[in-house]
């Protein structure tokens, strides 16, 4: 019996691995390559974690199987030692086992800084080539403007986006902390230039949501009370899931909406739409973003 | 090993003690009421009450002759209570980011109320101003 | 020289007396006892029936994954709320609400600081009781009404909806979940009321441990098992309180208009704005203070009893005391500036966000430490691969998978992504159930001799062992699949996109596991029971172990101790040349010839 | 863990007795536990800013109703009732368990008076709406709840003097025709109407009543379109109730109500006041408990009590070392900084 289950214990992580390589070719790891740069690094960054932690447990693993399959056959009737070994632990071992560990995780820890930084650090944010967005979609702006593309308000349970208006000149205007009358809105739907970062305010107007961005791999708390700048860039023109992620109530599940990356051109043209069917509708007032359907 | 409570240490003039502590009262409220500049009271408000703390602590609960262990109790907690504060400040007392609805603007004193301030109001929405610039 | 050994088989005398003793003792106080022992049993069965409980709620969880929106087969008729079997979504909330906070606060954390605390601490340590008796008998019955609180709170409040951290705003105004209602404030005074439990019970068993070892007794002679729980006291003690202050916090916030955690300007469900100009990640950290430290407190106690147990089934010496006691006292230390790591996404200052990623990685490092020290126990050991082996040894593996996944987490910019995805659900069922709970199982079969002077079923708990691992492995290792391909968790309906469609099948073979796994659960309980009247006999010790515990009767009668025990060693002397035994028990005077 | 075969010492542990130990990690639980509220305040003192970014902590004493007076007073008192303690515990180890017994009763009396004065304290704050949730930060929120408060005394004395029957009698026999409305507002809405038809029929003082009632009405209405239409600004929002008080037809009504001032973040200024003062006193009622058991004992105090005098001792220190720290955080730094 003891032998069962020395091979017991070996097997089962074999089969973890087996499984686990599995994954890829099945489609039950992650969703599509990521999408941008970003993503693309805390990607990498995943499968260096995935690479020291397989080792990490294949040797553990392995080391337990071995110890078992000794202390099972040592305990084969007729072994020569009669007693275990009589042992109380090895400094040497002691200082080996928690410095190798050591080093390893202070690497794991100070390699990520710097994508943390980047993503989340105010000042480390890519302004530069947010503005040369700016200059090509023809943003009229001030220096201390936001940055911000679009606001995404998070509600119970939708996403409401709301962009800045034309000006009489055709250009666009900067986004404004405070809704404008000429202030362009949709639900559940986010369109912004692709291929580049592009940052957009996040708020909510009732309890804690998540923006989630699977392909993307961003994601960021909509915290009630603050308003939270996030950027972000895709690569492709394309339309991208959009997710909430943190329990916001029984409709948490159903909370989706999609994100829509395109050239600039759409972009604006997009808005442009949007300017249309505002008025068309003769809404001349921007609707309230607080006001009730 | 529960025996009886040791008398083993000195004699404490407790109302002595309690004077002081009495006299530091005093001083906390003739700091407030003596308006010297603001920070030096909150400094000096702090010190009189930690000194009225240790006064209590060294004298009426008899820590003066405790054993170490005291130190092995009070320390980490003094330690965690500090701590936390500490590890609190950075995102409750100093925002990073940005208030969604500000509080609201400033509240114009009764006096000075005039003119500009139906402008102001109508600025709000939903009874609550969105504020503008504010870092 | 084997006085004890001698015991061992002709334990039967007077064992028989001590049975009835037990028996009488619950008997004339089915109830009210102040007695550790009886306790500590009371707080073993009452979180057997809990684990039952929650399961059975994981059970509904999981039906809803693999089979949405379809009617529940006869569970769903006895629970009202469900639409004539369906699960609606506001249930699914709730389901996993309470899932969750039983499983926690309900089991794990009493049954390993309430039943084992209770019941090892005194044996262990050789005296006669607890510090405080009826304090310790007031712990106990404060889990009642903290039972009746989630009772009340899932039966007739409608059900607490803001998952198990209960973050505001969704907690703190009713109109966020109107299913909700008076729900979440039955629900934070229940966590309240297991506050007030656990917070007595670490104060005695702080003091117990600190002033009412036998003689001999040295800090540094405690067996692990003591060292643990003794840790986990303080970590209950400092961290609990802050917990406790959040709560009245947010209970006020719903009842009496105060606005901690509410800002200015929600509109709620279209109700007018609010008014506050409080902050929701006040709660969050203020949770997280205590909740970082609880789930040490609920893998700690498991860390030591393993250590014990794998000592004696290995018959070798620990390896590494010393690092071990350590390591458990970095790990609680680490334990309480980790916290933000819950928080990494939660709109916490970047700052912050690295200081934590750096604690959160170092923890790592004892853990570590501990994982080393266990396989080193194990090597060059004879161990005797019975239930209680088997269970440690999954303890050990199934730790370092959940903890290799904390890893993942710890990384912050990794984390971005896998947050509040069913990655972190793999991670806390691996820890959670792969390791606490295997020990804890292991412990049961250790010490239910001691308890009631039989022992349990050898094959049924092999059976159960083999069931629980194979459906456990089942049930969750996908679910860090399922995480990494982005699958959030809380989610009724993930099949809602497209991405995840084809996860449904998978899901699908999970349920089936873990309704495996929950039938293995009848094994044990009914092992547990039946072994009561029909187990085999156990003598005073019958592991051969070398703890104090094992210098009583089996079960121990009133007072413990019928030979007032005098400690002249560590616990570990297994297989020690000095002895003619491989073991040497703490309480045996030194070998004259040596 | 080593295997040294010592004679084992007989003594274990820390020479102070488990009660002790037990009550001293008590405190310390008791220290995170305040320092939870105390940490929250201070943080949230300092996040709470205005549009400046400076904070906005209402410190103004007018407004909030803080008593420093009473305050101060109090800390006078704890640490009389602190020192009565330390002088009991030393009577009770001289074993002179009368004097113990009075100095005790000292304590009890001193911990009433310290509840007194807090009862006093609160007093205030519910007088003047300073409760949480309750309080304005703007002023159209002020004005909003003038509404609100003039509204409710309006609808109470309608519902005092208006009989229902009054709306659910249509053709004049004093029996009920119709069933009375649901909802609420409609039924105010109904009797206001009613009242015309009732001065004609009413006598005496019942006339006045209803014509007051009527007069009223109307000026809620003016009130109402005016807060609507954002035409009122706080200062004539404040002279508007004062002449509605100051009528000689309705003011009776409305008796007592002036306007609340607004206070930023007042709401958060009495939540964290209430709470902290408030498990604050709980804690002195616990400790009364604990010194009420001694003194029910009555002559019958004796050695055995001892240690019960000296842990509850300490307890108490900690209740006077919180109030200690409160009273400059809550009373005197908030008006500095
Ligand atoms: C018993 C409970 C328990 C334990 C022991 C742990 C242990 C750890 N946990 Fe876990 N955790 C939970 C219970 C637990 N956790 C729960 C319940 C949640 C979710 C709460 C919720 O949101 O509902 C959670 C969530 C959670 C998060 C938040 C994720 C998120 O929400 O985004 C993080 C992030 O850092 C984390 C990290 C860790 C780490 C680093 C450890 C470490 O202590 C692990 C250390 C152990 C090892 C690493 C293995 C052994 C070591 C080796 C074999 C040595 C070599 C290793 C290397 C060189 C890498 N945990
Ligand atoms: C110790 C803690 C613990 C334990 C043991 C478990 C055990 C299990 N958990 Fe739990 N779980 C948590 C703690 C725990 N969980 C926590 C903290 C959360 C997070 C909640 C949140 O997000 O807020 C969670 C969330 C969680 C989810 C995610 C829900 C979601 O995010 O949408 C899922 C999904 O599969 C799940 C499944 C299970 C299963 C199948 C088991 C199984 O192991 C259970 C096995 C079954 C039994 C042990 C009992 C068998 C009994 C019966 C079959 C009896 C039937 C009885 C009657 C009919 C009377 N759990
Ligand atoms: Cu919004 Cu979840
Ligand atoms: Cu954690």
């Amino acid at each position: 019996m003891k032998w069962f289950w020395c091979l017991f214990f070996a097997f089962w992580p074999i089969v973890a691995i087996v499984v686990c390589l599995l994954a890829p070719g099945n489609n039950w790891w992650f969703p599509g390559e990521a999408a941008s740069p970003l993503g693309r690094r805390i990607d990498d960054l995943f499968y260096m974690i995935l690479w020291i932690t397989s080792i990490t447990f294949v040797g553990t693993q392995l080391v337990l199987a071995y110890v078992l399959f000794k202390g099972a056959s040592d305990t084969e009737p007729g072994t020569a030692n009669e007693k275990a070994w009589f042992s109380h632990g090895s400094h040497k071992l002691e200082v080996i086992w928690s410095s190798v560990p050591a080093v390893i995780l202070l690497f794991i820890a100070f390699y990520q800084l710097d994508v943390w930084a980047e993503y989340r650090v105010k000042d480390a944010f890519p302004r530069k080539r947010m503005e040369a967005v700016f200059e090509r979609i023809h943003q009229d702006r001030q220096k201390n403007d936001s940055l911000a593309l679009a606001e995404v308000t998070a509600r119970q349970f939708e996403w409401r986006i709301r962009y800045p208006g034309f000006n009489a000149d055709g250009t666009l205007k900067a986004l404004m902390p405070d809704p404008q009358p000429t202030d362009l809105y949709a639900v559940n739907d986010l369109h912004l230039p692709a291929s580049a970062p592009v940052m957009i305010n996040l708020r909510t107007q009732d309890v804690q949501h998540s923006f989630f961005l699977p392909e993307l791999r961003i994601k960021q708390d909509a915290v009630p009370g603050l308003v939270i700048p996030i950027w972000f860039e895709a690569d492709q023109q394309r339309s991208y899931q959009l997710l909430c992620a943190e329990l916001c109530g029984w409709g948490h599940y159903k909370m989706n909406a999609r994100f829509v990356a395109e050239s600039d051109e759409q972009f604006i043209e997009y808005l442009r739409q949007l300017e249309r069917e505002q008025n068309e509708d003769r809404v001349d007032d921007a609707p309230d973003t607080d006001e009730e359907e | 090993m529960d025996h009886a409570h040791d008398e083993s240490h000195p004699h404490v003039n407790y109302f002595f003690i309690f004077l002081l502590l009495c006299g530091c009262t005093a001083l906390s409220v003739i700091f407030d009421v003596v308006k010297i500049t603001p920070a030096l009271v909150v400094f000096a408000v702090l010190a009189v009450a930690v000194a009225k703390a240790s006064l209590v602590m060294t004298f009426f609960m008899h820590l003066k002759y405790e054993g170490r262990w005291k130190y092995v109790i009070l320390l980490p907690t003094a330690i965690l209570g500090v701590g936390l504060m500490v590890a609190l400040s950075p995102d409750m007392a100093m925002h990073y980011y940005e208030y969604d609805v500000m509080q609201s603007r400033i509240v114009a004193p009764r006096s000075e109320h005039g003119a500009g301030h139906d402008a102001e109001e109508s600025a709000e929405h939903d009874g609550e101003a969105k504020d503008a610039k504010h870092h | 020289m084997s006085s004890v050994a001698a015991t061992t088989e002709t334990a039967e005398h007077g064992h028989h007396a001590h049975n009835d003793d037990l028996l009488a003792l619950l008997k004339a106080a089915p109830f009210w006892s102040t007695d550790h022992k009886v306790i500590g049993i009371q707080f073993m069965m009452t979180t057997l029936l809990m684990l039952m409980v929650g399961g059975a709620l994981a059970l509904g969880v999981r039906w809803q994954l693999a089979f949405p929106w379809e009617n529940m087969p006869f569970f769903g008729a006895l629970v009202p709320a469900t639409a004539g079997g369906q699960i609606p979504p506001e249930f699914y909330t709730m389901l996993f609400t309470m899932h969750a906070t039983v499983m926690i606060f309900l089991v794990i954390i009493p049954i390993l600081a309430g039943a084992f605390g209770n019941f090892l601490i005194p044996l262990m340590i050789g005296a006669d009781d607890m510090a405080f008796p009826m304090l310790n008998a007031l712990s106990y019955w404060f889990m009642w009404p903290a039972i009746a609180c989630f009772g009340c709170s899932f039966f007739f409040g409608g059900g607490p909806a803001a998952g198990w951290t209960s973050y505001p705003a969704l907690s703190a105004l009713s109109q966020a979940a109107p299913g909700s209602g008076h729900a979440q404030t039955f629900w934070l005074l229940g966590v309240t009321f297991v506050g007030f439990s656990s917070m007595m019970g670490s104060i005695n068993y702080m003091t117990t441990i600190i002033n009412m070892r036998a003689p001999g007794l040295t800090l540094f002679r405690m067996p692990l098992t003591i060292w643990s729980m003794f840790i986990t006291a303080i970590l209950q003690a400092f961290a609990l309180p802050v917990l406790t202050a959040a709560g009245f916090m947010l209970v006020t916030d719903r009842i009496l208009g105060t606005c901690f955690f509410v800002p200015a300007g929600l509109i709620v469900n279209n109700a007018d704005p609010t008014v506050g100009g409080g902050q929701t990640l006040l709660w969050q950290h203020l949770f997280w203070f205590y909740s970082h430290p609880a789930v040490y407190i609920m893998l700690l106690p498991a860390m030591g009893m393993v250590s014990d147990m794998l000592a004696c089934m290995c018959r070798k010496p620990i390896f590494g005391y010393k690092p071990m006691v350590y390591s458990m006292s970095a790990i609680a230390g680490l334990g309480f500036i980790v916290w933000g790591h819950h928080m990494f996404t939660s709109g916490m200052n970047p700052a912050l966000g690295m200081t934590f990623m750096i604690s959160t990685v170092m923890i790592a490092l004892p853990s570590a430490v501990k994982v080393f020290n266990w396989i080193g126990t194990i090597w060059g050991g004879k161990p005797e691969f019975n239930v209680v082996f088997l269970n440690c040894i999954a303890f050990v593996s199934m730790f370092i998978v959940g903890g290799l996944s904390g890893i993942f987490m710890a990384a912050v910019p990794v984390d971005i992504y896998i947050h509040d995805t069913y990655f972190i659900v793999a991670h806390f069922h691996y820890v959670l159930f792969g390791a606490t709970l295997f020990g804890v199982f292991g412990a049961i079969h250790f010490w239910y001799p001691k308890m009631f002077g039989r022992y349990m079923s050898e094959g049924w708990g092999k059976l159960h062992f083999f069931l629980t691992f194979v459906g456990f492995n089942g049930t969750f290792f996908p679910m860090h699949l399922l995480g990494v391909a982005g699958m959030p968790r809380r989610y009724a309906d993930p099949y809602l996109y497209p991405y995840l469609e084809h996860f449904l099948p998978m899901n699908q073979f999970m349920t089936i596991c873990a309704a495996l796994m929950g039938f293995a659960q009848f094994i044990l309980i009914g092992n547990f029971v039946l072994s009561w009247f029909f187990g085999k006999k156990a003598g005073r010790n019958p592991w051969n172990a070398n703890g104090l515990e094992w210098a009583t009767p089996s079960p121990p009668g009133h007072g413990n101790f019928d030979i007032p025990p005098v400690v002249y060693r560590g616990p570990y002397e297994y297989a020690n040349p000095d002895t003619e035994a491989d073991f040497w028990p703490q309480t045996q005077p030194p070998n004259p010839a040596t | 863990m080593s295997d040294s075969h010592h004679a084992p010492a007989m003594h274990m542990g820390l020479p102070i007795s488990r009660a002790k130990l037990g009550m001293w990690l008590f405190l310390g639980t008791e220290i995170m536990f305040f320092t939870a509220f105390i940490g929250t305040y201070i943080v949230l003192y300092f996040g709470s800013v205005d549009a400046t970014g400076k904070s906005a902590w209402p410190t103004d004493t007018h407004v909030t109703h803080l008593n420093i007076a009473a305050g101060g007073i109090n800390t006078f008192v704890l640490l009389a009732s602190s020192y009565f303690v330390v002088v009991a515990h030393e009577s009770m180890s001289k074993r002179d368990f009368a004097k113990a017994r009075k100095f005790l009763i000292f304590t009890f009396i001193l911990a009433c008076v310290f509840l007194g004065i807090k009862s006093f304290e609160y007093y205030g704050k519910f007088t003047h709406d300073i409760l949480p949730g309750h309080i304005p930060e703007t002023d159209t929120q002020a004005i909003g709840k003038m509404e609100r408060q003039v509204e409710s005394r309006f609808h109470k004395r309608l519902d005092s003097v208006v009989p229902d029957i009054a709306i659910t009698d249509v053709d004049g026999d004093n029996k009920p025709d119709r069933a009375m409305p649901t909802d609420q507002s409609m039924i105010y809405y109904q009797k206001a109407a009613a009242l015309p038809q009732l001065i004609e029929s009413a006598e005496g003082s019942r006339k006045a009543d209803y014509e007051a009632l009527l007069a009223l009405n109307g000026q809620v209405g003016v009130l109402r379109e005016q807060i609507s239409g954002n035409k009122l600004t706080f200062v004539e929002a404040e002279e508007s109730l004062h002449e509605m008080v100051e009528d000689e037809h309705y003011g009776s009504i409305l008796s007592g109500l002036h306007m609340s001032t607004p206070i930023l973040y007042g709401n958060l200024f009495a939540s964290v006041y209430f709470l902290m003062t408030g498990f604050h006193a709980i804690h002195v009622i616990v400790g009364m408990i604990l010194f009420g058991t001694v003194l029910a004992q009555g002559d019958k105090l004796s050695e055995r009590w001892s240690n019960w005098v000296e842990n509850s001792g300490l307890y108490w220190h900690f209740v006077d070392l919180v109030w200690i720290f409160l009273f400059p955080l809550l009373y005197i730094i908030p008006g500095n900084i």
